[in-house]
């Protein structure tokens, strides 16, 4: 390819959408009931560190997936919300463009990667992100044995210095996409790959897929017309979908 | 092994008469040696703009192109797309350029400067130390069809308050 | 010694009086470095080793408060670093002659700040052993650093900004070196005959140094205002509530070049008292600087009314939070501090008396530096924690490590600079020779 | 080489040889020592290094019995999901559940039988720890003392409940009780006396159109949440029209906060509640009584007892009609049943869902023919129980995975009783508070090293059963309770070996289940008893579904509310002196204490408040205006039978006259991550209980608070819960 080629192709901005997989969620907030179980399906699953008491007191946790809570109005008629909120793999991701090396960005998937390994730790990608879901190691953490017997091989366990975030339990969909490889299927089907979290959702809140299927029960949910993204004025473009809170008196 | 005639004048006027005189006498490779720059010493001996216009100049330029340069070739060496911005983004690499014209200007104009003013220099020429404290200094070296005595001669009359000559 | 009696140093007592300052040492000066040598290696170098042991959560930082005065220092460092070289580059062009006694100290405190700037880089980021991978170094991964970023922006720019000043400074000193090599004897001679390249002052040398000193004048004035814009969107380049506003790099710039001022005024103090400069640092000095920094304190007020104001008449929910928390919330103390010593008290130098009274002087410049030290902190400490989404509200409060980290700072700042009043003639003889009477006949009478 | 000469070469080669040999020996040597990658000293068959395997087993972490699927990987536990055939979670799987790996890897885990031995724990081994207890039991029975063996159990469901139950029985005390603090008692109570059925049925949320829960936190803690959160969703959408649910309860649960409705009628007064619905929608129910019923309940119309109720009559009308209108489906529980009135409640509740024809509908009530009845013994039997162990002299008291000392309040008077016990065996997984009291532990397998067998109680409308298989070899050196049962059995000796043959629970296990299936199968056999055991264990779960839904000929006693007292409830302490109404309540993430030792849980946010580690005191912010308290602020909650200290937080979500607070915390045992950690509610609880039932009323305590004038910051996640008029929740979501 001649430098003139390259040059006119990479000045294409966005180009996540030429790809095989644009993996998306659907998070139903007329479902959630903010039972928390998703959050400890991901601590489970990707080897969230227990930071203790101090640090968390400090604001120090790492969940990569965080429900919020907002009240409405007071008693008698208080009204509690829930939203759960998680990386919102933005497709224009407002923290992937300050790694000074380059440690974060925007993968073949559409998903917004973070490579522990190059990480140095200047943070400003969390300052970045509108959504603060990215997560710093303040300490190397520890855990008691043999509670390191839990810890998931299939994931790597962060040292102090380094970001971390959600995935999209992107080792899910390695072994998805494996699998299909193996079955010689070239895509990977609808609901074959779950994250923790829509795995755990006892009420389905949590919908997950590939967007570039038409098929694909996300992407059909995408387009409910409860359907909204979370700070989208500030065009992010999030690849994650929330479905507003039905309103409703007996 | 050379020898050179050296005039110290206590006064700039003196020392600057001095230096005509012998540039009339035909002598031209004076050596004007004085505490501060002083342009009329320059105006003796006749030096307009400096060569170190080229480095700079040349020196930007390079830094501008590989700027860019690095930038762009770095990006596409490994294909890191981030926040749906291009590869090749324009205004985040001009910046990079711009720091880099400057950097490349500032080394090419240091180097301009040694390769014009001969320095450095560290072997002995004539010198006196008095020259970098108030006194200032004609200096000639002796050579085919000059008479050491006649340009101290003309030194002596211009005011030089002391004429020696200087072997190194 | 007051403007009256004032009598204008011969050429030769210029020599001796600076080189006098570089070649005889009292007990004062050991001791004073002594002390800020320990300083510094006990509040700074101790806790950091700490922290790098323990990792970064030795620092007071939390989830959305990610950055912390480490930041907020590395821009006001940056900042002070601003009116050295840029002052004296300007002053330079423009010719003016007051500027000759001054800038070589200025330009010290430019390198000096720069480099305790690049520490808190240092001491900022999460695994410090890999942050070589920021620089645009070939490596059998081919990976290179993200140009994109704006923290790569600000790499290539102080390293520019280091490099362009350092060679500032140092051509400026070499007929300097070769007064010093002229003055000593032994080792010391020899090493400066090398620091000077064998200058003798001859015509043509000067004629070089001239055009090439000009040329890294006029590269240096769009660098140092390029490097703080560049600082400033660090900030200004994410959208944070409170940092997203396009007036930041202007902001930046000329707060840089206000405490950098700010800076100079403190600094001559100590050179002219314990230097014995008395002769050569003057209240004419003294004079213009003050002028300087009223234009300037206008200048940064005004500013500081356009960022409310705009923000203001924006009105989005999410700027009015953050700026109505910077000024009434936790740390709005800290902000009217800000605007008193930054604002207010820099208005007393419109008065000539005030202006050119050494002791006000001093205290001024410092608190118009407190105040500088606080703005940044403000800017970090009161916008990150309070973004977008209400839920995730934090806040944050700097650590033990962190305020001795910041005290040690100061102490590296000074060591660098004891150091370099003893390796370089801090105030610059020949130019202070060209401000003087020129050695004519009848403009000087024969000397005794 | 040309000029190389035959010796030459032989040279070379013999060089080359030895070098090589050399270069062989150093490589031998510098090889590292052998690490053993696999922890099993004999792998399992279906075991391979690097691929994930998955086992079926059933969660234990609460009383629902949950399916699970584990995933193990190199034979240890990675990952606990939801079992997705299994009936009653589908696939879905709460915080509890998933944190069953922090029981199973906790690093505060007996790992050994310990004996106290001059006030210090001795590790011993096991043959050492069940002929020193078997020994002593023995020697009881020969000397006809066996009535001072007293054995109290956590409640063992299955057959392992089974057999500890014949055990006992041929041990021949018969000082023995199970006990579960969330025992429904009121609920199988009230469904005794209703409908003759002294069982949990089967409450069809996810087909019904209006539900109507008084404090019943089903999507939180309440009999069975994950099926019923399953069922939440497609209420909600996953059907062609939206249902809608409506919460009575003095304390916002999570239940309430996901509600369309939410009020807060006075405290007890759920009763008449009920009571003014039933009045309402009879005047519309189509069950054939229904006229009887409007007459009986004329007293209770709306308008007449909304003033003691706390609600507008209208609203209750709305409600009622709404109830009536659509498939109406009424569930009490929670604070609604914890009152010295709960039977009550539950009958008036039975009435009102008989009277809009719930009972047996789709959508409505569904009893199992076959659920069992409750074994769990009330708190009167408790404190009795606690009584006979100083009356009778007990020498032994065996402590089967029960933790009396902490799960009750102080006046049940077990921890001064369990002093005085000679001999006390503690049989459990940690080192909880009563554990710690005892002479000897044994330690107990987590549910996931265990066998045992499982059919969830409130059912799924259907009988379903499930095994619970080892997915793990164990960790430390435990027993699961059935092999302690038979291995102590075999040490008492005499007849109890012979009645008890098995040698291990999954034998006996086995065994039963063989006799079930031959039973149940006319033309079965081992063999093909073997093909089904193992589809069994792969798929976790067995049973169908039936045609129809069971329990339609059930019908309303109509003496049902004869004698019943439907009005508010009684209080512990006069209400001058202590104004408000103490509510502790199931914490999501602790439950009543049994999770408290999982890091995970305990940095997992409660689900209304965002506060982790420790306990807290909500009250109302119009109260805490009142009393100048803000958050943070250290509060004593006295009681007539105690106080207690605990950080106040501001609960929009709270009646003024009401307290809550969670349990679960305040552990002063259970190892490093519950220890000395927040305050235990149960601790200032009276001993009021209902006055049918003899539970213990946990809602029947009334309180005064006061500023200790110390602070104590609680650690939550939220910063701030208002939106700020960010459309955070949606456009034009409002708020602020």
């Amino acid at each position: 390819m001649s430098i003139v080629e390259k040059y006119k192709k990479y000045r294409k901005a966005g180009y996540f959408d030429k790809f095989d997989y644009h993996w998306g969620m659907t998070i139903d907030l007329d479902r959630c009931t903010g039972c928390e179980a998703c959050v400890v399906a991901c601590t489970a699953e990707n080897n969230l560190p227990i930071v203790g008491e101090e640090n968390y007191r400090l604001k120090r946790e790492i969940k990569w997936l965080r429900i919020e809570r907002y009240w409405d109005g007071d008693y008698p008629d208080a009204k509690l919300n829930f939203i759960p909120i998680l990386c919102q793999q933005c497709d224009q991701a407002p923290c992937e463009t300050p790694c000074p090396v380059g440690a974060t960005y925007h993968n073949q998937d559409g998903l917004n990667t973070q490579i522990y390994n190059r990480c140095i730790g200047t943070r400003t990608c969390a300052v970045y992100c509108p959504y603060e879901v990215r997560y710093f190691n303040w300490f190397t953490y520890k855990w008691d044995a043999p509670l390191e017997q839990q810890l998931n091989p299939d994931v790597s366990v962060r040292e102090k210095g380094v970001m971390e975030k959600c995935t999209f339990c992107i080792q899910r969909i390695r072994d998805a996409k494996d699998t299909a490889k193996d079955e010689d299927r070239r895509r990977v089907r609808d609901g074959e790959v779950k994250p923790a979290c829509v795995q755990s959702c006892a009420t389905e809140a949590l919908v997950f897929g590939d967007l570039n299927d038409p098929d694909a029960k996300v992407s059909k949910l995408y387009k409910d017309k409860r359907g909204y993204k979370v700070l989208e004025e500030l065009n992010t473009a999030p690849s994650v979908v929330y479905l507003k809170k039905v309103k409703a008196h007996v | 092994m050379t020898t050179s005639v050296m005039g110290l004048f206590d006064y700039e006027d003196d020392f600057l008469a001095a230096a005509r005189k012998l540039k009339d006498a035909g002598i031209s490779d004076l050596t004007l040696m004085s505490p501060i720059p002083l342009h009329d010493a320059e105006k003796v001996l006749g030096l307009g703009s400096s060569a170190i216009r080229r480095f700079y100049l040349i020196g930007a330029i390079i830094g501008a192109v590989s700027g860019f340069a690095l930038a762009t070739f770095s990006a596409l060496s490994f294909i890191l797309p981030t926040g749906g911005r291009a590869i090749i983004a324009i205004p985040p690499f001009l910046v990079i350029t711009y720091e880099l014209t400057i950097l490349f200007g500032v080394i090419a104009t240091l180097i301009g400067f040694h390769v014009v003013s001969g320095l450095p220099a560290w072997r002995d020429k004539p010198y006196d130390e008095q020259t970098n404290v108030n006194q200032f200094s004609v200096s000639v070296e002796l050579g085919e069809g000059k008479d050491a005595d006649r340009i101290g001669q003309i030194m002596s009359s211009a005011g030089a308050v002391n004429v020696k000559q200087v072997e190194v | 010694m007051s403007e009256a009696t004032y009598q204008e140093p011969r050429w030769d007592e210029v020599n001796r009086d600076v080189l006098a300052t570089m070649l005889n040492t009292g007990p004062r000066y050991w001791w004073l470095l002594g002390i800020s040598i320990t300083v510094a290696l006990v509040c700074f170098f101790g806790p950091w080793a700490y922290q790098l042991y323990v990792g970064v959560g030795a620092a007071g930082m939390n989830r959305s408060a990610v950055w912390g005065t480490y930041l907020s220092n590395f821009i006001f460092w940056i900042g002070l670093s601003h009116s050295g070289t840029l002052l004296s580059a300007v002053l330079h062009i423009t010719q003016s002659d007051w500027r000759k006694a001054i800038y070589r100290s200025a330009e010290a405190m430019t390198l000096f700040s720069l480099m305790t700037a690049a520490f808190f880089v240092m001491v900022h980021v999460g695994r410090v052993w890999f942050v070589h991978w920021s620089a645009p170094i070939p490596n059998e991964m081919d990976l290179w650093p993200n140009f994109r970023s704006p923290l790569m922006f600000d790499v290539m720019a102080i390293t520019t900004y280091l490099t362009a000043s350092s060679i500032f400074i140092y051509m400026g000193s070499v007929p300097d070196f070769a007064a010093v090599r002229d003055a000593s004897t032994g080792m010391r001679r020899r090493l400066y005959t090398i620091f000077s390249f064998g200058w003798r002052g001859t015509a043509k040398e000067w004629h070089t140094l001239g055009w090439a000193y000009t040329f890294f004048a006029v590269f240096v004035i769009p660098l140092a205002v390029s490097v703080h814009s560049i600082v400033s969107w660090d900030f200004a380049m994410s959208i944070v509530p409170g940092l997203h506003h396009t007036i930041f790099a202007p902001y930046f710039v000329c707060g840089a070049i206000y405490s950098g001022t700010a800076g100079i005024v403190t600094v001559m103090f100590i050179i002219r008292k314990y230097l014995n400069f008395e002769r050569y640092i003057r209240e004419i000095h003294l004079d213009n600087l003050g002028k300087l920094l009223v234009v300037l304190s206008l200048i940064w007020t005004y500013i500081n009314i356009m960022e409310v104001f705009t923000t203001w008449y924006g009105g989005s929910s999410f700027e009015m939070e953050a700026l109505k928390w910077r000024l009434t919330g936790f740390y709005a103390p800290l902000y009217w501090e800000m605007i008193l010593f930054c604002a207010a008290v820099p208005l007393l130098m419109l008065s000539k008396k005030i202006r050119c009274n050494w002791k006000y002087m001093l205290i001024i410049s410092i608190l118009i530096n407190i105040g500088m030290l606080t703005e940044r902190f403000i800017i970090v400490a009161t916008s990150l924690p309070r973004k977008f989404l209400p839920d995730s509200y934090g806040f944050y409060f700097p650590s033990g490590v962190e305020i001795s980290i910041t005290i040690g700072s100061f102490a590296i700042f000074t060591t660098l600079f004891l150091i370099f009043v003893k390796w370089v003639p801090s105030v610059s003889i020949y130019e202070v020779k060209e401000t003087l009477k020129p050695l004519k006949r009848g403009s000087v009478e024969a000397r005794s | 080489m040309s000029d190389i000469n035959r010796r030459d070469f032989l040279k070379f080669v013999g060089a080359g040889g030895v070098g090589a040999g050399a270069g062989f020996y150093l490589a031998d040597a510098s090889k590292k020592t052998v690490e053993y990658l696999i922890p099993q000293v004999v792998p399992p068959e279906d075991y391979v290094p690097g691929v994930a395997s998955w086992y079926n087993t059933v969660c234990t972490q609460c009383d629902a019995a949950c399916g699970i699927s584990v995933r193990t990987k190199e034979g240890r536990a990675k990952k606990i999901e939801g079992n997705a055939n299994h009936p009653v979670n589908q696939g879905g799987l709460c915080a509890r559940g998933q944190a069953g790996l922090n029981a199973l890897y906790n690093p505060d885990r007996v790992r050994t039988p310990l004996l106290l031995e001059g006030g210090r724990y001795r590790e011993i081994s096991w043959d050492r720890a069940l002929t020193e207890l078997g020994r002593r039991i023995s020697s009881l029975r020969i000397q006809n003392q066996i009535d001072k063996v007293s054995v109290l159990s956590n409640t063992q469901s299955g057959h392992i409940g089974e057999l500890l139950d014949r055990f006992i029985q041929l041990l021949g005390t018969d000082h023995y009780a199970q006990y579960s603090v969330t025992a429904p008692h009121a609920i199988q109570e009230a469904n005794r006396i209703s409908f003759g059925e002294p069982t949990l049925p089967y409450y069809d949320i996810a087909n019904a159109d209006v539900v109507v829960s008084f404090g019943a936190d089903y999507l939180g803690t309440w009999l069975s949440p994950v099926h019923y959160s399953k069922a939440y969703g497609k209420l909600r959408q996953g059907r062609d029209h939206r249902g809608t649910t409506v919460q009575f309860e003095s304390r916002m649960s999570l239940t309430g906060a996901n509600a369309d409705e939410w009020h807060a009628p006075n405290p007890g007064s759920e009763g008449l509640l009920a009571m003014a619905m039933a009045n309402v929608v009879s005047r519309s129910s189509a069950v054939a009584d229904a006229g009887a019923w409007s007459q009986s309940l004329s007293a209770y119309a709306p308008s007449r007892v909304a003033e003691q109720i706390g609600i507008d009559a209208d609203k209750i009308e709305a409600v009622a009609n709404a109830f009536a209108s659509g498939n109406g489906l009424a569930l009490a529980g929670g604070s609604a049943l914890a009152g010295t009135n709960g039977v009550a409640v539950q009958v008036a509740v039975n009435v009102l869902n008989y009277l809009g024809g719930a009972i047996g509908r789709e959508g409505g009530v569904i009893f199992n023919s076959d659920g069992p009845a409750s074994k769990a013994a009330s708190f009167a039997q408790l404190t009795e129980f606690a009584q006979q162990l100083g009356d009778r002299g007990t020498e032994v008291l065996m402590l089967l995975d029960a933790n009396p000392v902490y799960d009750l309040p102080q006046s049940a008077g077990f921890s001064a009783a369990i002093e005085n016990v000679p001999f006390v065996v503690s049989v459990n997984s940690f080192l909880d508070e009563s554990s710690a009291m005892a002479d000897l532990v044994l330690p107990l397998d987590t549910y996931l090293e265990a066998w045992s067998d499982a059919s969830p109680n409130p059912g799924v409308g259907f009988s379903v059963s499930s095994i619970a298989q080892p997915v793990v070899q164990r960790v430390f050196d435990t027993k699961s309770l059935g092999d302690i049962v038979l291995g102590l059995s075999a040490q008492i000796g005499s007849e109890l070996p012979i009645e008890l043959p098995w040698t291990s629970a999954e034998e006996y296990l086995r065994g039963v289940w063989l006799d079930n299936y031959l039973a149940a199968e006319p033309g079965g056999n081992e063999k093909s008893f073997e093909t089904f055991w193992r589809s069994v264990l792969s798929a976790g779960v067995v049973g169908q579904r039936p045609a129809s839904v069971g329990g339609a000929n059930v019908s309303l006693n109509s003496s049902a509310t004869s004698g019943m007292d439907f009005g508010v409830g009684d209080f512990s302490g006069s209400e001058s002196e202590r104004p408000f109404v103490f509510q502790p309540y199931e914490s999501v993430m602790m439950g009543v204490g049994r999770t408290a030792n999982s890091p995970w849980l305990q940095e997992t946010p409660d689900p209304l408040t965002s506060i982790v580690y420790g306990s807290w005191v909500e009250l109302n912010p119009a109260t805490a205006k009142e009393l100048g308290i803000r958050e943070g602020d250290l509060l004593e909650v006295a009681s007539d039978s105690g106080t207690l200290t605990a950080p106040a937080f501001l609960y929009p979500g709270i009646r003024p006259d009401v307290i809550a607070m969670p349990m679960g915390q305040g552990h002063t045992e259970y190892g490093r991550y519950a220890k000395d950690r927040g305050v235990s509610p149960t601790r200032i609880l009276s001993d009021l209980t209902d006055s049918r039932t003899g539970a213990l009323a946990t809602a029947a305590t009334r309180v005064s608070i006061s500023k200790t004038g110390e602070r104590h910051g609680l650690i939550k996640n939220d910063g701030i819960t208002r939106t700020l008029g960010r459309q955070i929740l949606g456009p034009h979501s409002g708020g602020h």
